[in-house]
């Protein structure tokens, strides 16, 4: 037997440059770290040049699905590798000064960080149950180690444990729920899934629910959440800033393809009320919670839980604006929260310490230009608008309301004026307090500024110009063979 | 006959199991789920997944578990000793939940198993254990798979060798 | 010339904020105030730029489209500024106004340590003139809405400007929670806005619900009561009021112009705006009505027992907004809005003049420790006099005019306009005793402050005065462009300045008939006596109650009061039985009412939430198999409820 | 049914470790322990693809468990890395004594 039984294509390659780009560059950095540590202070430019590549390579791949219709790009693809990537981009700028602060520059944190967002990328293109499985995985071990990357500060190495031990969990029942679709579909393709009668079998609602539950943890939605307050605050800062954003995002679309593959005739009453009681449950939780919170990542892990809420009504609409809402909201949801915490990376001098909002007392004028972006990003989350973060409720709400959901909006709304509360208070604290003796923030590093600069410039772009990217967005979601406007 | 076999397989992997979760000596739930793993081979045979039944004795008993007896050793694990502070709501709630949800998946289980939506029409040749038919499909249809795949293990060894390697090492 | 854009003018202090917020830091006081000031003076000429041609011409209103902001297939919003004769009226003294305040500043905010903050004062003031003028110009409720909460959080960034944290804190939560609720409401009215019409462009709106009445008259009802809680949280109408005396905590610039001339009066001009919608709402214009009525009294009788001097300005200011409310519910929505500009010039003018005052005071603000001021401070005596004149409604100047048209349009109104009408009396009575009651122990009789601050006393620098001056000017001259019909047809400006506006509903309501003269004349006499007798008794009561010989009083007040001691002489039992009493129950109104009912139910909420946040935050146990089962129990409930129905 | 052997059989079979699994995962405090409850939870999983796999006459199954074998030995060896760093700072992997990070 000569003939070759690997069927890999010339478009296959092109389909996974991005990916390849960005294994490679990983593998790049770990080797220089093996062979010449002293060219540590160029990994962050090497990591960013592969980004960079990855999304060159997204971009030029041609449209369509390949490995036998296992793999997709489309434009769909293509706005949600942008959005991955570009909150890539923003992880890698925090991470280096912060690194360097910390003195664990090592070239690992970057290959890690690639490959795990090359786990994200496999699960936003992946239309195969598996594929989405793996990549989940992979995101999940880079991150369990990156949580625990600090080997010296034993919070770090909490984080990690308590990430492994939930996320394991986790992944158990996101298999389990992949076993009974398997049983149900006897395929693992989304397109396998949407055979007729399967939305009404018992063991497909019991599957999917069991999917909804798996990517609801790496969503941190609430009662899903637990892990995500106590990850963070051990995990370092940059690691936060990619994790808190990306599989989210990720969570949600491949959620989206599964729902959207088994409920070709729309989503059950039943169903559809469960997701929005998730919704309901997971954005005053985390808004309530929230304002008890003195721990300046943990604040934001709540109001991670919140946001994550609102983006659950979405679901629960599930319909095409419904999608495209969900991709506008993240892009502003990057800005706002990656941002976020790419200021509080550069306002806390003491990485290896709780990060106390009291400590940020009065650092608009001892670090004016990270605490107005960070004000700004909190005004963002807040739903404030002409920033991005109204633009991105808006649209939200609006898609509940034009399918008739209104106690959802209505719901969202209340929130969302109730969550100004905490991230006023912030706000607050960094204006309007006397700064704390001896506890300036460390110099602004120019990789922070330029991702801090990137952040602010997106929220106010987004939220005064945001039509082009809804319209891309519209396109976008329109390759999903979504029932419902 | 290969039905008795089957349960009584099935039966041997529930009761280790069972073992596995009830002792608080770590060493003893290792080995109960190592008998467990074996009896699940078994059952994998039945199920004309030869293949599958040598890894999972090979990598899951061999190797994993063998670690993890490793592990137990080195950082002298010894059994679970009642800590004093008890913990009523956990246990309780904690097994509440779990016969509840045994019941409902059961139930579910019970009730698709009778009546599988798929169709039979392929079980031919593709279903016979056939570990180069496998090969075929794990290099064909699931050649992205295996890519991915190996990125993972890629990261799972630097990560273990990040996580572990001693502090001065740098 | 050509007529500048629009956008310009919110553009401008916008470009101050930046400049101030960037660099206000770097380069020192003067720059700042160029630059903060100049922003707000700029913004100004060009606002008058657009208003005088605006007035002359024929008050066509104008739509000026900036930008798409959100274009989706069955909605899109602009972002396009409107000018018609409401937004005008609104720019005209909003503009001026600040730009008056924001020349006092300099003076009043000389004695800021730092340059970073007297920057962020500037850069905040610029900020919020930006907000308040997209408000004003917006075309749409959703760049209202932005315009709306711009202002709510520099007014929150204001109220915490200077006063030490905890007392701040409290202010700014309790300004938080009301706002909250006010706002919940006004996006809940936008919200039934958009599903009623498919819009929330002005034009549209209100073009659809004139053009059928009918078939949206039902929705109406509730959208524009959820809009009204709204307006309730803006312009602190009872219950929603107990925020603005609080907000006094900022400095006295922010309170004359955020909570006394601009800000607060942003519900009566977003109710007067939607007057198509309310007027199909009959009940709903009842509610206005009598919550405005009823704020106007509670607020005016808690400030008679208020001895902090910015404290009676606030509990004033709340009750002339329950005026302006008054007039919007017996649909006199002109009259409302020309309340809405004279109280803006005499209140700011009150405002300022207290800022002066307690410049000169070393920042002691009660009027116990006062006393006999008028000698120091002549200009801010004569303006601070004019000001409480004005707002006592004496003729003619700006108050008389705009209360008297209230009262007028009340006393016109059918069903309990008459009660409306009385209680709107009562409560101009008692403005004008609370407002001369602190005029009499602020700048009349002897000093009873400390030596220190007594050698400390002088009169403010002529940054700080000359805006009282043009606003005293303001506060004589500004009434007459709204002169009663009693004075001829073409008397008044205003009203057929705002007619367009205001147009009757076709097919739905007639035009009522004008008060014959005679009527009028006599509400005029009625309220100007109303509010003599107020003045006066204010004069008389508070020199009893110093408990100083009469003698030296007479000797020490001028003729005038001499005269009025011998006419208004009131004897002890008098007293027993009407001022103890009153006192009471302005004293049980403000302590229990005010600070133990609707603060406490306020503070209690937010206490609960922020209790339960913490109950919820310990649950967070630190134990991961805790939080396997929080994860487990809701993949339980998930499958119980979904597939457990199966 | 597959040869002799009736579907709900494995599947119950399945069930019943996977429940097994969870239970252990919630009640016990020995980090180890409850990962070796997980991985149990996984190879329930195992044994419903396979048995799916082989009632549905595909070897598609199969393959699922070749990956999820793989992807188990991976998450182990991290997990063990895990266990020893976090054991390097507090001397022992009982959960209920890790919670440092809380509220």
């Amino acid at each position: 037997m000569t003939e070759t039984f690997v069927s890999f294509t010339r478009a296959d390659l092109a389909a996974i440059a991005p990916e390849i780009a960005l294994v490679a560059t990983g593998c790049l950095i770990l080797l220089l770290e093996a062979f010449a540590p002293r060219l540590r202070r160029w990994f962050a430019t090497v990591a960013l040049a592969g980004v960079a590549a990855s999304l060159w390579f997204l971009v030029q791949a041609p449209g369509g699905t390949t490995f036998g219709g296992r793999y997709e790009t489309s434009s769909l693809t293509v706005l949600m590798g942008l959005f991955l990537g570009a909150t890539a981009v923003v992880a890698i700028l925090v991470a280096k000064p912060y690194l360097e602060r910390t003195g664990e520059e090592r070239g690992e944190f970057y290959a890690l960080l690639l490959w795990g967002h090359t786990g994200v990328m496999l699960m936003t293109r992946g239309l195969d149950l598996l594929i989405v499985f793996i990549g989940l995985e992979t995101l999940s071990l880079a991150f369990y180690v990156l949580a625990g990357f600090f080997r010296r500060v034993s919070a770090s190495s909490e984080a990690g444990l308590k990430y492994f031990l939930t996320g394991a969990f986790g992944s158990a029942f996101t298999l389990y729920g992949i076993a009974l679709l398997f049983g149900a579909s006897a395929g693992t393709r989304f397109e396998d899934l949407s055979r007729p009668g399967l939305a009404d079998s018992t063991a497909v609602t019991f599957g999917l629910l069991l999917l909804l539950v798996g990517f609801g943890f790496k969503m941190s939605l609430a009662p899903f959440h637990a892990w995500a307050p106590d990850v963070y605050q051990g995990m370092p800062t940059p690691a936060v800033a990619y994790l808190s954003v990306a599989p989210k995002g990720a969570s949600v679309l491949v959620l989206f393809r599964v729902f959207g593959a088994v409920f070709e005739h729309g989503m059950p009453d039943r169903f559809r009320t469960g997701v929005a009681a998730l919704a309901i449950f997971s954005m005053t939780l985390g808004n309530v919670v929230a304002l008890a919170q003195r721990d300046a990542k943990r604040l934001l892990a709540y109001s991670g839980i919140a946001q994550m809420g609102y983006v659950t009504i979405a679901l629960a609409v599930f319909g095409r604006d419904a999608l495209a809402a969900v991709l506008v909201y993240f892009f502003a949801y990057l800005v706002s929260n990656a941002g976020a915490f790419a200021a509080v990376s550069a306002l806390y001098p003491d990485e290896t310490k709780p990060h106390p909002v009291g400590l940020l007392a009065g650092a608009g004028r001892t670090a004016p230009f990270p605490s107005a972006v960070l004000a700004l990003c909190l005004f963002s989350l807040a739903g404030i608008p002409a920033t991005a973060g109204f633009i991105g409720k808006f649209f939200l709400f609006k898609a509940a309301l034009e399918q008739g959901l209104y106690a959802l909006a209505v719901i969202g709304v209340l929130n969302s004026l109730v969550s100004i509360g905490y991230y006023l208070k912030v706000v607050y604290i960094l204006y309007m307090r006397e700064p704390i003796e001896g506890e300036a923030p460390p110099p602004l590093a120019p990789a922070d500024r330029l991702a801090l600069a990137l952040c602010g410039a997106g929220i106010l772009i987004l939220g005064i110009f945001p039509a082009s990217l809804w319209a891309i967005a519209r396109q976008a979601a329109a390759t999903l063979p979504l029932t419902g406007p | 006959m290969e039905r008795l076999i089957f349960d009584a397989a099935a039966l041997v992997a529930i009761v280790f199991a069972g073992l596995m979760v009830a002792g608080r000596d770590p060493i003893k739930s290792v080995l109960a789920l190592a008998v467990s793993f074996f009896a699940l081979a078994v059952t994998y045979v039945l199920l004309l997944a030869p293949f599958i039944a040598a890894l999972q004795i090979i990598v899951y008993a061999g190797a994993i578990l063998v670690l993890f007896l490793f592990l137990i050793m080195l950082l002298n694990v010894g059994p679970e000793r009642p800590d004093g502070v008890r913990r009523p709501v956990q246990t309780f709630l904690g097994s509440l939940s779990v016969v509840v949800f045994a019941g409902l998946l059961l139930g579910m289980l019970r009730a698709s198993g009778a009546r599988l939506p798929g169709q039979p029409e392929a079980v031919a040749a593709d279903a016979l254990p056939d570990p180069k038919a496998l090969g075929r499909l794990l290099f064909s249809d699931y050649l992205l798979h295996f890519e991915a795949v190996s990125v993972l293990l890629l990261a799972a060894l630097v990560g273990a060798f990040v996580l572990a390697r001693r502090e001065n090492a740098q | 010339m050509t007529t500048p854009p629009l956008w310009l003018i919110p553009a401008i202090p916008l470009v101050g904020f930046a400049l101030n917020g960037l660099l206000g830091t770097k380069l020192g006081k003067s720059f700042v105030s160029a630059v903060g000031v100049g922003a707000a003076g700029l913004t100004t000429v060009v606002a008058y730029a657009r208003l005088i041609p605006f007035v002359g011409g024929n008050h066509q209103p104008v739509v000026e489209p900036v930008a798409s902001w959100i274009a989706l297939a069955g909605l899109s919003i602009d972002i396009s500024f409107r000018l018609d004769p409401l937004s005008a009226l609104m720019l005209s003294f909003v503009t001026f106004v600040a730009f008056l305040i924001h020349v006092y500043s300099i003076g009043y905010m000389h004695h800021e340590a730092t340059n970073a903050g007297y920057a962020r004062f500037f850069a905040y003031l610029n900020l919020f003139l930006f907000a308040m003028l997209t408000l004003v110009l917006a075309e749409s409720f959703l760049l209202m809405f932005v315009g709306w909460e711009g202002v709510g959080l520099c007014s929150y960034l204001l109220i915490g400007y200077y006063f030490e944290a905890d007392y701040a804190a409290a202010a700014g939560r309790k300004a938080f929670v009301v706002n909250r609720i006010g706002d919940f409401g006004f996006l809940l009215g936008m919200f039934g806005l958009f599903a009623a019409f498919g819009s929330l462009n002005y034009s549209e709106v209100f073009w659809k619900a004139a053009q059928d009445p009918a078939r949206f008259a039902p929705a109406l009802g509730a959208i524009c009561l959820c809009l009204f809680v709204g307006a309730m949280g803006k312009s602190a109408q009872v219950p929603l009021y107990v925020w603005l005396p609080d907000a006094m905590a900022g400095p006295t610039p922010v309170s004359a112009l955020i909570h006394a001339a601009t800000m607060v009066t942003a519900g009566v001009y977003m109710v007067a705006r939607c007057n198509v919608l309310f007027r199909l709402a009959p009940e709903v214009m009842v509610f206005v009505a009598a919550i405005g009525c009823f704020t106007a009294l509670f607020a005016g009788i808690i400030a008679v027992a208020q001895n902090d001097l910015k404290k009676v300005l606030a509990y004033s200011t709340i009750s002339q907004l329950g005026y302006m409310f008054l007039a919007c519910g017996v649909g006199a929505f002109g009259v409302g809005m020309f309340h809405v500009m004279t109280h803006a010039c005499f209140k700011a003018c009150l405002f300022l003049g207290a800022g002066s005052v307690m410049h000169a005071m070393s920042g002691d603000l009660d009027v116990r420790h006062m006393g006999g001021l008028r000698g120091k401070l002549r200009i801010t005596y004569a303006t601070f006099l004019v000001a409480t004149l004005a707002i006592a409604g004496i003729p003619p100047l700006a108050g008389f005019f705009s209360k008297d048209a209230i009262l007028s349009a009340a006393f016109d109104a059918p069903g309990a306009g008459k009660v409306l009408w009385a209680v709107g009396l009562a409560t101009a009575g008692l403005t004008a005793f609370y407002m001369f009651r602190v005029v009499s122990l602020t700048f009349f009789g002897r000093f009873r402050g400390t030596a220190e601050q007594a050698h400390h006393i002088h009169e403010s620098p002529s940054s700080m005065t000359v805006p009282l001056i043009v606003l005293a000017f303001l506060s004589i001259g500004v009434g007459f462009v709204g002169l009663p019909p009693v004075f001829g047809a073409r008397a008044d400006l205003i009203g057929p300045f705002l007619a367009p506006i205001f147009a009757p509903i076709a097919g739905h309501e007639g035009a009522r008939e004008a008060l014959p003269h005679a009527t009028e004349w006599l509400l005029m006499a009625v309220s100007v006596a109303v509010a003599a007798s107020g003045l006066m008794l204010a004069w008389q009561w508070y020199v009893k109650q110093e408990g100083r010989p009469a003698e030296r009083l007479a000797a020490a007040m001028p003729g005038v009061y001499a005269l009025v001691a011998e006419k208004f002489r009131v004897d002890e039992d008098y007293d027993f039985l009407f001022v103890r009493p009153f006192n009471r129950l302005s004293h049980f109104l403000w302590k229990v009412v005010d600070v133990l009912i609707i603060d406490g139910i306020l503070n209690a909420s937010a206490f609960l939430v922020e209790l339960s946040g913490d109950f919820l935050r310990f649950v967070q146990t630190g134990n991961v198999r805790n939080y396997a089962l929080t994860f487990f129990l809701g993949l339980i409930a998930l499958l119980l409820f979904v597939a457990g129905a199966m | 049914m597959i040869g002799p052997i009736p579907l709900s059989h494995v599947l119950l079979a399945s069930g019943a470790l996977f429940a097994i699994g969870v239970a252990g995962a919630l009640l016990r405090r020995n980090a180890i322990q409850i990962f070796l409850s997980i991985e149990l939870m996984m190879n329930a999983a195992n044994l419903a693809l396979i048995g799916y796999g082989a009632a549905l006459g595909t070897q598609q199954g199969q393959i699922i468990v070749f990956f999820v074998i793989a992807i188990a030995a991976a998450e182990a060896s991290v997990g063990l890395a895990i266990f020893v760093a976090i054991f390097r700072h507090t001397e022992t992997i009982d959960v209920n004594k890790i919670n440092l990070l809380k509220w």
